[in-house]
């Protein structure tokens, strides 16, 4: 694998006409085939706690990924986009940070949120819908999940830049962080995604993309969203390292981004890392996958679950036994107990936070709409409230009147 | 036949884009899947992928490639996925859509219709309910189109994608399973409904409502209701905020003296507050109260727990009827 | 001290960059340029290209930028070289700005200022003299102010740096060169304006004009010119649009009975319609008239040559006022 | 060099689990140095006629710069942004068109508009403040100048990609049309860039994408720009090709222009080419270049002006004599005459013409204010009509009142 090191780093070269910073592509470009570690020799040199570790947080993960597509089985949840398949991506990409570094979360990237320490109710609020976030992103450092797809990765440089800026000003309180952006194959199509590795290349700043190529952007396919090589060879347009890795192989995964990780920190620049990985799971508990892709394809995929290639290497390893495999279960057993205790309590949001946090001190306007509200729920209380105000779907309407006749 | 409003939608589409082959449908997930809606259902299949085709996941660039295929003399029917995923979109809408025919001295226009899902009641999670039409209907040089019926979906959008300028065409996501005997089979050419006349939808004596999409059932709901106490409502749906149809408006106003503006965009500079100050400057003799606006507050959209209370309800818009200084 | 409105912002953004480390300003020109109306002139070389940047040429990099600087706690000031260039940002202010203190249920503020040269009256090309307030105004979370004087260009921007909330900061650039006795260290903290505040800058009997930004200039002119005509007209600057100052707006209208709003921006659906809509919601038994409106015409922009004809002009205004049915 | 050739279009590499087509980026990457003809073993080859030609639309070219910033001094042009220095981008960019293709313009490229065809008058009618487009983009197929940054270019992808679709519905009408679209250094940052090359990329449409880098977008230096090797690199990322070339080298610039032109042209899919070159003039007329760039800088770069690279090969080839560069001059003085004519005339733009052109059928809305601005002129007509309504510029205001007192 080609590895971050100070080539990578900028250094001018090229014709002395030339506008500006010139440097060498070749460090900034992405093998043609994606790092692999699992089935490699280098597996044999990786931490064997490490290991331990990361196949009981697969286990833990996918396991919450199933949870909570039960709970909107249920109707306790609105809606949940799973990761299941990706819960390589998801555990490193929270387990490469440190405390003092930000993740930046997308729609489908609870799971790294709640891999990150917030507790599952917390992060799932959004998906729960009786409020947009649930978690303190200064508590965890990890901004709100974004649905607006990419628009987050501005702002990973953004905080990135700031925390540099302030440790030059302020050396003593200086934190050496690395903001985590992550985007989806279909979010690098986006104007932002662009502009953010832009920034993030001019501004040296300490931010890592991860880009979770999974094949599909609801129901589009890859090819119909890029046609580029790769989508690590994007980097290069930015002056940035392009790194391409297999997203279903945990170890590869850890060593890809906690060497990204580390390259950012150090000052050396952004970093753009591809992990190729499938998303096994509909798009959303909503999505009907079997319209836009064949069984085959997901079996096929299916054998290169995460979790099995590392069950695998690590039972050939001789670093998990039966024993080992029943604890991690009962583990996720626990978990999923726990985020359906979560939820035994049913939500009972109030009407007054609509007002609330809009400003950091409500206009007159609102003060006066909130009493508005206030004053009507006051008068409702006796009187039986309507359980839901929105409109049947199914009321037949009034048929169009003749257009003259109606003027 | 019962017909669905997606239902409508889908054929008013497979009508056009079998009418005339310069049609051409593109967005995202709009081919294969035929729409997160289903509003482009089987239309892919029919008409090949180049007819109905999935693009990458950028919406300004969708429509910038629109803009282009329009000045080679298709017509394209752009799909943006959500209301608020138009958004990156607004540079081309704005500076382009709305202007060219305007900056090529008439040489160029842009036949382009823009469906967007809009609006709330859906329980969508945040992004996923905004109600975007004060944003275009302020836009010189857009038409801003939005049915409220099975009938006028299939009716509106076909003279939408007829039509020679760039069209906004905002579907009630809310309304999207609301059904109705509706054939489009009926709807002979001559019968579709030109853009920009409004409807009245429920003649009435005692005050009116005025309002569009997806308001118009809670409209005519308030409207039932309000006859225990002894009001009877007119209910206007507009179809068309831009152009706007004063004629009928103003008549409709003027018919009884009272006037609420329903909506579910936020009410601070929302299309309600154009709505207000037109009619009551062509009206202002025949008003015997303000117009008064009931629409959603001026605050992001909601979590879908509490939209109930963000939405207008018929309680709202009655507590407005009852201000509408009766005992004067 | 001869002040124009340039230096006065320029002092403004000075101060704040000298009283707060956490003030950054950022944007295309900024830097060396000092920008291309020089409003940050000298900035990057007093404060160091750091505090002053030259960012790449991309609007939603730059706000998206912003807000991730502002969520680490500094204090960024955004400069959108051109109103309708500030269309590509959209997605990223109505999406994020305006909702992140909401959507994290306050736990996190973006005080950034958005600063827009806007409007026309300056012989712009296209894209140039875009009047874009109704859009900021319509979308709940942000505050969306608008200096005219001189005077309030130095104490709105600094209140609008020093807030915790989100501050679109719309610049009239034909009055960027007006001049005024004013030097900024007159202004003492305690008499910055506070965001929120109207101005009546003209009292008077007759008839109240409702006004911002571009054009109180032309709003006084007419009242000057409407003393021959007999009438002695009241002028509101209001300066900020939201949040919006009801209390004196409604005084100023309700004192005189008669009120017609002027702005440059399009008609339809400005916020105009919301200034005549609520000024007659509260105060139509005050009102001998309909609230009129002298604003654009629902048209792009048009060329240099033919602005004139666009703009509200004293003609326009004095027709209005004209029309306030004063034989009643 | 590295030509364009087949190796560059589409092919399918890769690993069997990636997503979608995985091509061989090499073909797409650009040479490190700009392709350069003048001064090569290249020249030889170059036809004669060409050369000759290109060096009297050189010439033509400069003189229309000049001519037009003289315009803008006497206030008969509102507004001019040069593209002095830049004439070899310029021209060849209307050159290597066929009457078949579209160009896709920003406000920089007048002079390419002009040298397509369009009267200067109306190219410079924009500028000039009487209308916001001066031509007919059917006619000459020019879409009109963008000022937007960048987002003409998407437009161009949209454009090309109609005419193949019209050429597979209707293979008697088809139009083997390429769209060139210009873009500046400065505009490689939008999103729209990114945008459109990834929807040209996907489609495969016959887009050329040309980028000016003039080192400069206004005041701020490639450097601040972008941090990539070169903007060429950028193409790779959308599986397109990218091409580095000498902006100044109109051979050069002729030749991978041709190129590329044709490569699209052939089905092979979309080019991106940047152009190294310099903007001799500031930004515009009002901009004050000094503030931001060095004599010592632009006095190299003068040593590198386009005319003077070609006219000193010509020469050198015993291609141009005193007397074809006397001819070339008489020609641009003629050039000049004209342009000057064509501004004799003072503008009149009708004030009806404001509501004519906003939707094919005026709105009943527009037809109430069409009238109103009639009445008002009507009765304008015989009072002294009011010279400019705008604000005079050093009106004192008011000072504000006490905030109290006021209210
Ligand atoms: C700006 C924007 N446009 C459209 C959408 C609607 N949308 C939600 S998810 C999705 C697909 C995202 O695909 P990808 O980026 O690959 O992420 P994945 O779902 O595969 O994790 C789309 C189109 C959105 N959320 N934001
Ligand atoms: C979207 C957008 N943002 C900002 C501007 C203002 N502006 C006009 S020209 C320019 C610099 C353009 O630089 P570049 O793309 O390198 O083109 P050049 O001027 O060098 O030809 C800027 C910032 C604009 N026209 N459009
Ligand atoms: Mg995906
Ligand atoms: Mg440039």
């Amino acid at each position: 694998m080609t590895v971050l090191d100070d080539s990578t780093a900028p250094g001018l070269v090229g014709p002395p006409h030339s506008h500006g910073p010139r440097r060498d592509p070749a460090p900034l470009l992405p093998d043609p085939e994606p790092v692999r570690i699992l089935g490699t020799p280098a597996a044999k040199t990786f931490d064997a706690g490490l290991q331990r570790d990361l196949y009981r947080r697969l286990v833990l993960g996918r396991r919450f990924n199933q949870q909570a597509t039960t709970l909107t089985r249920q109707g306790r949840l609105a809606v949940y986009p799973a990761s299941t398949g990706q819960e390589a991506c998801q555990i490193t990409a929270a387990m490469v940070l440190r405390g003092v570094d930000w993740l930046f979360p997308s729609y489908r990237d609870t799971l790294a949120v709640v891999a990150r320490g917030v507790r599952p109710l917390d992060a799932l609020t959004l998906m729960r819908g009786h409020a947009h976030s649930g978690y303190d992103p200064y508590e965890h450092r990890i901004a709100p999940l974004s649905t607006p797809l990419a628009t987050q990765a501005p702002h990973a440089v953004g905080l990135a830049h700031a925390a540099r800026l302030r440790a030059a000003m302020d050396p003593a309180s200086a934190e050496d962080l690395v903001a985590l952006a992550l985007v989806g194959d279909g979010g690098t199509s986006e104007g932002d995604f662009h502009e953010a590795l832009n920034f993030a290349g001019v501004l040296g700043a300490p931010v890592v993309f991860l880009v979770q190529n999974n094949g599909y952007a609801i129901s589009v396919p890859l090819a119909s969203q890029s046609a580029a090589p790769s989508l690590a060879h994007k980097a290069v347009g930015y002056g940035i390292a392009g790194r391409l890795v297999d997203g279903n192989d945990a170890l590869a995964m850890h060593s890809v981004l906690s060497a990204a990780v580390e390259y950012a920190r150090s000052g050396r620049g952004p970093v753009l890392v591809e992990a190729v990985t499938y998303r096994l799971d509909a798009h959303t508990n909503a999505d009907d996958a079997t319209r836009y892709r064949s069984a085959a394809e997901v079996d096929a995929w299916r054998a290169r679950d995460p979790l099995t290639l590392l069950e695998r290497h690590l039972r050939a390893a001789g670093l998990l036994d039966d024993a080992g495999v029943a604890a991690a279960a009962q583990a996720a057993e626990d978990l999923a107990d726990e985020i359906r205790a979560q939820f035994d309590d049913p939500p009972d949001p109030d009407p007054d936070s609509l007002f609330a946090h809009v400003y950091a001190q409500p206009t007159s306007q609102l003060r006066e709409q909130a009493a508005e509200l206030a004053a009507r729920l006051d008068a409702d209380a006796d009187a039986a409230f309507p359980a839901d105000t929105a409109f049947p779907a199914d009321t037949a309407f009034p048929a169009d009147a003749d257009e003259d006749e109606a003027r | 036949m019962s017909t669905t409003m997606v239902a409508a939608l889908n054929a008013a589409l497979r009508d056009s884009l079998r009418e005339d082959a310069g049609v051409h449908v593109l967005g995202e997930d709009v081919g294969t899947l035929g729409g997160v809606f289903r509003v482009t259902d089987g239309l892919a299949a029919e008409f090949g992928a180049q007819r109905c085709l999935d693009t990458p996941l950028a919406e300004a660039g969708i429509l910038g490639t629109a803009i282009g295929m329009a000045m080679y003399g298709l017509r394209p029917v752009v799909e943006m996925q959500f209301d608020a995923f138009a958004y990156p979109a607004f540079e081309q809408v704005v500076s382009h859509v709305a202007k060219m025919r305007n900056r090529t001295g008439g040489r160029m226009g842009l036949p382009i219709t823009i469906r967007v899902p809009y609006g709330g009641g859906v329980g969508g999670v945040e992004h996923h309910s905004d109600s975007s039409e004060a944003y275009y209907a302020h836009t010189p040089g857009l038409h801003v189109v939005t049915p409220a019926t099975v009938a006028d979906s299939y009716g509106l959008l076909r003279s939408a994608i007829a039509s020679d300028d760039p069209v906004v065409f905002l579907e009630p996501k809310r309304l999207y399973w609301s059904a109705a005997d509706f054939s489009p089979a009926e709807v002979a050419t001559a019968r579709v409904p030109p853009i920009g006349r409004a409807m009245v939808r429920r003649p009435g004596t005692s005050a009116t409502l005025l309002t569009y999409g997806p308001s118009l059932p809670i409209c005519l709901e308030a409207a039932a209701a309000a006859r225990s106490e002894g009001w009877d409502l007119a209910v206007v749906d507009l179809r068309s905020l831009v152009p706007f149809d004063d004629e009928t408006v103003c008549a409709a106003v003027r018919a009884t003296g009272r006037a609420v503006v329903v909506h579910e965009a936020a009410g601070f500079a929302g299309v309600g507050a154009e709505i207000a100050a037109r009619v009551t400057e062509r009206c202002f003799h025949h008003l015997a109260a303000p117009v008064l606006r009931v629409t959603g507050y001026d605050i992001p959209y909601p979590p879908p727990m509490l939209e109930k209370h963000h939405l207008p309800s018929v309680d709202r818009i009655l507590d407005a009827v009852a201000r509408l200084q009766w005992e004067q």
